[in-house]
């Protein structure tokens, strides 16, 4: 153990140090309703973007072989540097709309940044983890941060019980989460990853706690990526919530999700018996990604709340996620590549969603159901502008990020061959439905006008959100033009993954 | 070979079902004879006194948790007690970072004035 | 970086290519990047009829650059590499099929500018500098398309020009009818866009390249082409998708002419002459072709029939004729295909712009509310009149010639079931068109149309353009057909012809039996007058036409509008319905939530598990 | 009869399940709350009587360190969020929010 080993852990120490000197700087600084407040959000995106370069650093270096002390909890190689740079991207973004909305909002409390910084890290921790502690410990640090950033509205009523609701089910998943690690424990003997893989593998593993442990395991991390039917949680979560921490929901949270249940699947469950395509898990993420992608279309297209829309949608968007994982066994390489760049263009997209609909509302004017967005894109098409290019995204419509997104996803389930065809048709079939309540947002921009009485939202001016749609567009635009070098990157990274 | 897993989800509805049977079993079985006595809050022998639904300030609650987080956090200290010696100065290091992070939080708990009862 | 074998690296391109690319292009930049210029109308409208000539001026000499030097090139640059291998290219393909098109697409789209100077006139400023920015970027995602050099960025321009199309439909936001036309158009041409997607995904699974002339085995060129046809089937209005179409005379008529007409519906036409070496490894998919081509020419000419608003009327003949293309494709003749997409781009674009002309003059869609047209405006009557007589099959006109080829080439299959139901199209082609010349332009003025006036100079100046084209082109089939490598012999005698143009002039001559008799006093003509007033051929009408031939179309026409639109309308609302069920399930109480986990832990256990 | 790894494993089972059951059917927030304690206090169960029987490393206590004190974390801010809701509510009956639905 020496201090060029804690190299390996940089972006998470910076994360963990960041959070602690700005909860210091919030602590000290002057009270009263015409201080001098710090620029918390600045500071916090500064953080956010050394921690991303310090894993960018690390990549280019090429030094991803961590010594043995810190790979047997937590991983340092090239897919959780690019996890590492997607979380802390969405993260970054969530801070600059939150620097925005809080102010016009007159929330702003500084306990939010840290908050945001802590969850990221243990978000971080878990797309990392190659043992269960981590996997718990990672979990744990990053839902409990969310919780009470759902909460943190503290005068709303929907703010404390889509914090409850999101609590009570969070805690319940977990907990079935953690009986599965320990069962995973007594069958194997073993906590990390690599040693339940192996023993798995050998057969020296006793099936039946085996089989049980990997299927509460599933359900557990099954709801944080809220796959149908433990999806019910996030259409309430992400409607109580305030925007800002619904786009960090929608990315960071789910990307970390999306990141163990990679790690987990491959490195400890990818042996003969249990990814069977037949009895194993591919055969339980078949029928989930099925679901998802049905269900979460079908409830998005009958929404009135642009944001429950949103929130059914990024359901949906997990459905696709998961099509890409029944293709593991067979895929490999490709199919990890497909993951991992579906959740960064995934990222950047809802960034750019969830972003645009805080650049539509002001204090008191929100803009929330799709009636609120009646008229603004004549009114000020600029501001609809990025609200269209997020939607054409998310539609999966070329040349967008959206688009090569799902194209790899469905690909990839054309190429496994098989039964994975018809899951693609399904896929492709369900995503039509989604042109529909996507254009839905553009048609109330441009052909409705306000109804009588109703109150208009009125767009804020806001330098952060400003920037932050105007980044998260470019790179909308950018992964949609040239994918080529994203493609690369995590190819490189799923390569060393499998 | 798929007959292997159908002891899985027996023992799944089994332990379900137990949980349920017991439950039930109390409702059920339970002789119901409440008196006066019985439906008192129950306080070591002592007779209880005022009200039951008393309202509690709020400011117990922050610090009771205040207190079991920081007391939770010992934990941590008594492997390091123990193994003091074997894990010479590294050990020692990394509890101070520790201890930094959990002094870091006090200080945050105090500046924003949880420590204080009357505000 | 590597290039597909064969292509030529991207800069050598000849520059007239990228001028047809980028112009427009540039223009749509310029007016999105410039609102103030953009919201003052009359200078949008120069920065994109400028971006249009350049163009056509490129567009021309490519094409005699190709009539002179012949063969295909590609020019290529990879801008997608995974594993240093190019995978999406961009570039551009010149060869004569694509060098024609280009051409056609640019001289339609022009002409169609210039026609909404005068017709669009009356927007305001923001709306009218909107609408021309549409249109420099409806000219750049069709020439993208056109010079594709394979399928990926086929496909891109193919969803541009979708996108393009939905917000020339819904031009006229404020109108609600307007928004779901083009809702509607999007959706379902979407939802063919998907067999699009699932062909590229199957073709680079198995060729690993987009390639339309990848090897490939009967097997793959058959879910290739089937997957690709369904996307045909959305985009080029082919039954049961066709119903958008009728929708999207919602939009401005200029825009009608151009995307509805002449150019987009026939990207899918366009899309299978290119990929014909695909289709030509599938006769199964031909086949389907065949029957769905033929079957929609018929049904959508009975609808026509019956309209009584002109642009459906011509909207289902765009139907139809599509329906020729997509018949003439199936039946292996892509010459006689693409031949008849260059002569209908033409006459349709000069139909559509001359009913915009009327449409102009007398505001109104319906045809009650015309007549007697043709004394007061002479140059849109005659310039309608000879693209009816095109479309209608008269000999020596254009849509004469390429017709012509159309029945030649399915003449014997199937029994000469598609063989006879072009005949009756053709038939019944003419008879609707006559139909409509006659109830718009001859006969007494009905309400506001007594008060037309010709039209102004722009929208006058496109139409005569147009029209020549419209009469010429067939005379020049033989050339054309060499630049695409096929070849044409003129043959005039014979039976095909000689049925066919008899049919069409049987047609008009039904038309004006039916519709204008007694008001057009021409004495070659009295004979036929006289014999038409016997008892006899009264009855012959009575029962052939009124129980006979409005029957039918009114009972297509309520298939049309109850079945097929309902079929689709049911699949929207079902989707919205289960939508609704599952909202139910959404109770808001988180202990229903907790139960949902529970029994889909366990539902998860008994799928994955047990066999 | 020897007290074995399955009869741990057996009474945590039990546990977790009348945790879980406990959490399914009662209406009180605070005693879901203690359910999930219940079910987080067999997973240590669990864990410790897998390493008392398999002493390979201690992997299974040190994870059952670290889960008590989460789990106390875990209680901390789920009682605040309960008392945010009781103070906009005043009602910590968890059917009695539903403001958020369909």
């Amino acid at each position: 153990m020496t201090a060029a080993d804690m190299l390996y852990l940089a972006p998470l120490l910076c994360l963990v140090a960041g959070g602690l000197a700005i909860m210091l700087v919030d602590a000290f600084a002057p009270k009263g309703p015409n201080a001098q407040r710090a620029e918390l959000a600045t500071l916090t995106t500064v953080v956010l973007v050394a921690a991303a370069g310090l894993s960018v650093a690390l990549w280019m270096k090429g030094s991803t072989r961590g010594p043995e002390w810190i790979t047997s909890y937590l991983a340092t190689d090239r897919v959780a540097l690019f996890f590492d740079v997607v979380i802390c991207g969405g993260t970054a973004f969530a801070v600059l709309l939150a620097g925005g909305y809080l102010r016009e909002h007159e929330m702003e409390r500084g306990e939010f940044y840290p908050l945001v910084l802590f969850s990221a890290f243990g978000a971080i921790v878990l797309a990392r983890s190659t043992d269960m502690l981590t996997v718990f410990i990672g979990l744990e640090t990053m839902s409990l941060g969310v919780y009470s950033l759902v909460a943190f509205r503290r005068t709303s009523p929907r703010s404390a019980e889509g914090a409850l609701k999101y609590f009570l089910l969070g805690s319940f998943a977990a907990a079935i989460l953690l009986f599965g690690a320990a069962l995973l424990y007594g069958a194997t003997g073993h906590t990390d990853l690599a040693g339940i893989g192996a023993a798995v593998k050998s057969g020296h593993a006793d099936t039946r706690l085996t089989v049980i442990g990997l299927l509460l395991l599933l359900v557990g991390l099954a709801f944080k990526v809220s796959a149908v039917p433990f999806h019910q949680w996030t259409p309430d979560a992400y409607e109580g919530a305030i925007t800002p921490v619904t786009a960090f929901m929608s990315v960071a949270v789910k990307t970390a999700a999306f990141a163990v249940l990679l790690r987990v699947l491959v490195v400890a469950f990818s042996d003969p018996l249990t990814a069977s395509v037949s009895t194993g898990w591919p055969a339980v993420f078949a029928a989930l990604a099925a679901l998802t992608m049905v269900v979460g279309n079908l409830a998005a297209a009958v929404q009135t709340s642009v944001k429950r829309m949103l929130a059914y949608s990024s359901i949906a968007h997990a459905g696709y996620i998961l099509v890409a994982f029944v293709a593991l066994p067979s895929q490999g390489e490709s199919a990890v590549t497909a993951v991992l760049f579906y959740l960064a263009a995934y990222t950047v997209s809802n960034a750019l969603a969830f972003g645009s609909l805080i650049l539509i509302g002001s204090r008191g004017r929100e803009a929330v159901s799709y009636d609120d967005l009646a008229g603004i894109g004549r009114r000020n098409p600029l501001v609809a502008l990025p609200f269209i290019l997020g939607m054409l995204s998310l539609m999966g419509f070329p040349p967008t990020a959206g688009f090569f997104a799902k194209y790899y996803v469905f690909s990839v389930a054309v190429q496994a061959g098989g039964g994975m065809v018809w899951l693609a048709v399904l896929g492709v079939l369900s995503s039509v439905i989604g042109a529909y309540y996507y254009l839905r947002v553009v048609v109330f921009m441009f052909m409705k006008e306000p109804k009588e009485g109703q109150t208009i939202a009125v767009p804020m001016k806001s330098g952060y959100v400003v920037i932050a749609l105007i980044l998260s567009a470019y790179f909308v635009l950018r992964m949609g033009l040239a994918p080529g070098a994203y493609l690369e990157w995590a190819l490189e990274a799923a390569k060393r993954l499998v | 070979m798929l007959s292997l897993y159908l002891p899985i989800l027996v023992i799944l509805l089994a332990a379900a079902g137990l949980a349920t049977i017991i439950f039930t079993l109390g409702v059920v079985l339970g002789p119901k004879n409440p008196t006066a006595e019985k439906a008192l809050p129950y306080e070591s022998g002592s007779p209880s006194t005022g009200a039951r639904n008393v309202r509690l300030s709020i400011k117990f609650y922050l610090t009771a948790i205040l207190f079991v987080i920081f007391d939770i956090e010992a934990v941590f200290l008594y492997p390091w007690a123990a193994l003091f010696r074997r894990l010479g100065w590294m050990g020692l290091v990394e509890m101070t970072l520790f201890l930094t992070v959990l002094v870091i939080t006090l200080v945050y708990a105090w500046k924003k004035g949880a420590l204080e009862w009357e505000k | 970086m590597s290039l597909p074998v064969g292509a030529l690296p991207l800069e050598a391109a000849p520059i007239p290519a990228f001028v047809a690319l980028f112009a427009p292009a540039v223009a749509a930049l310029v007016l999105a990047a410039a609102p103030a210029l953009r919201r003052r109308g009359a200078p949008a409208s120069w920065v994109t009829l400028t971006a249009s000539l350049l163009a056509t001026a490129a567009a021309v000499t490519l094409l005699v650059t190709q009539l002179r030097e012949g063969g295909s090139h590609v020019w290529m640059a990879s801008w997608l590499q995974i594993n240093g291998a190019g995978v999406g290219d961009f570039g551009v393909r010149l060869d004569g099929v694509s060098a024609t098109m280009l051409l056609v697409v640019c001289v339609v789209a022009t002409c169609v500018q210039v026609f909404s100077l005068g017709y669009m006139h009356d927007e305001k400023p923001p709306a009218f500098g909107r609408y021309f920015a549409y249109h420099a970027l409806f000219l750049f995602s069709m020439n993208l398309l056109v010079l594709a050099p394979d399928l990926l960025q086929l496909f891109a321009g193919w969803e541009l020009v979708g996108a393009t199309s939905y917000l020339l439909i819904g031009f006229y936001y404020q109108k609600p009818s307007a928004g779901q036309a083009a809702l509607k158009a999007f959706w379902i041409t979407k939802l063919a866009d998907m067999g699009f997607l699932m062909a590229l995904m199957v073709l680079y699974k198995t060729t690993g390249t987009f390639r339309w002339d990848a090897a490939v085995t009967a097997a793959t060129a058959t879910t290739v082409s089937g997957l690709l046809f369904f996307a045909v089937v959305g985009k080029s209005a082919q039954f049961p998708l066709h119903i958008w179409l009728p929708d999207a005379m919602e939009g401005p008529t200029p825009v009608s002419a151009l995307l509805h007409a002449a150019t987009m519906v026939a990207a899918g036409v366009f899309l299978i002459v290119r990929a014909n070496p695909l289709f030509a490894h599938a006769p199964a998919t031909r086949d389907v072709m065949l029957l769905v081509g033929s079957g929609t020419a018929l049904f959508a000419a009975c609808l026509a029939l019956v309209q009584t608003d002109i642009k459906k009327v011509l909207a289902y003949s765009t139907c139809s004729q599509l329906g020729y293309m997509v018949a003439a494709l199936g039946a292996g003749s892509v010459f006689g295909g693409f031949f008849h997409l260059a002569t209908h781009a033409f006459f349709k674009a000069l139909l559509f712009l001359a009913a915009g002309s009327v449409i102009h003059a007398v505001h109104s869609n319906e045809l009650a509310d015309m007549g007697g047209l043709r004394r007061r405006m002479p140059v849109t009557a005659t310039t309608f009149i000879i693209g009816a007589m095109s479309l209608a099959g008269i000999p020596g006109l254009a849509g004469f010639f390429s017709k012509d080829l159309v029945l030649a080439s399915v003449e014997g299959r199937y029994g000469w079931v598609p063989f006879g139901a072009l005949m009756a199209t053709a038939f019944l082609t003419a008879f609707y068109m006559g139909r409509v010349v006659f109830l718009a332009f001859f006969g007494e003025a009905r309400g506001h149309a007594g008060h037309a006036h010709e039209s102004g100079g722009s929208l006058l100046v496109p139409l005569l353009v147009l029209t020549v084209p419209s009469v010429a082109l067939g005379w020049v089939a033989a050339p054309l057909a060499h630049l695409s490598g096929a070849t044409y012999e003129l043959h005039l005698v014979g039976v095909v012809p000689i049925l066919a143009a008899s049919l069409g002039l049987g047609g008009f001559a039904l038309a004006w039996v039916v519709y204008g008799r007694g008001t057009l006093v021409v004495s070659a003509l009295a004979p036929l007058e006289r014999l038409v007033a016997t008892r006899a051929v009264n009855r012959v009408y009575e029962v052939g036409y009124r129980r006979v031939l409005l029957v039918v179309a009114d009972v297509l026409g309520w298939i049309d509008r109850y079945l097929i639109d309902g079929l689709m309308n049911f699949l929207g609302w079902s989707a919205v319905a289960g939508g609704r069920a599952l909202r139910r399930v959404q109770t808001g109480n988180a202990q229903d939530y907790v139960f949902a986990v529970v029994l889909g832990a366990i539902a998860l256990a008994a799928w994955g598990l047990l066999p | 009869m020897e007290l074995g790894l399955g009869h741990f494993i057996g009474l945590a089972s039990l546990l977790f399940g009348i945790g879980a059951v406990g959490f399914l059917v009662r209406r009180n927030l605070l005693i879901q709350l203690m359910s999930i304690e219940l079910m987080l206090n067999a997973v240590n169960l669990t864990l410790i009587a897998i390493n008392r029987w398999m002493p390979g490393n201690h992997a299974g206590q040190v994870f059952a360190f670290f889960n008590i004190a989460i789990a106390a974390a875990g209680a901390a801010v789920g009682l605040a969020i309960v008392i945010s809701v009781f103070r906009l509510k005043k009602s910590v009956q968890s059917d009695s929010v539903d403001l958020l639905k369909h």
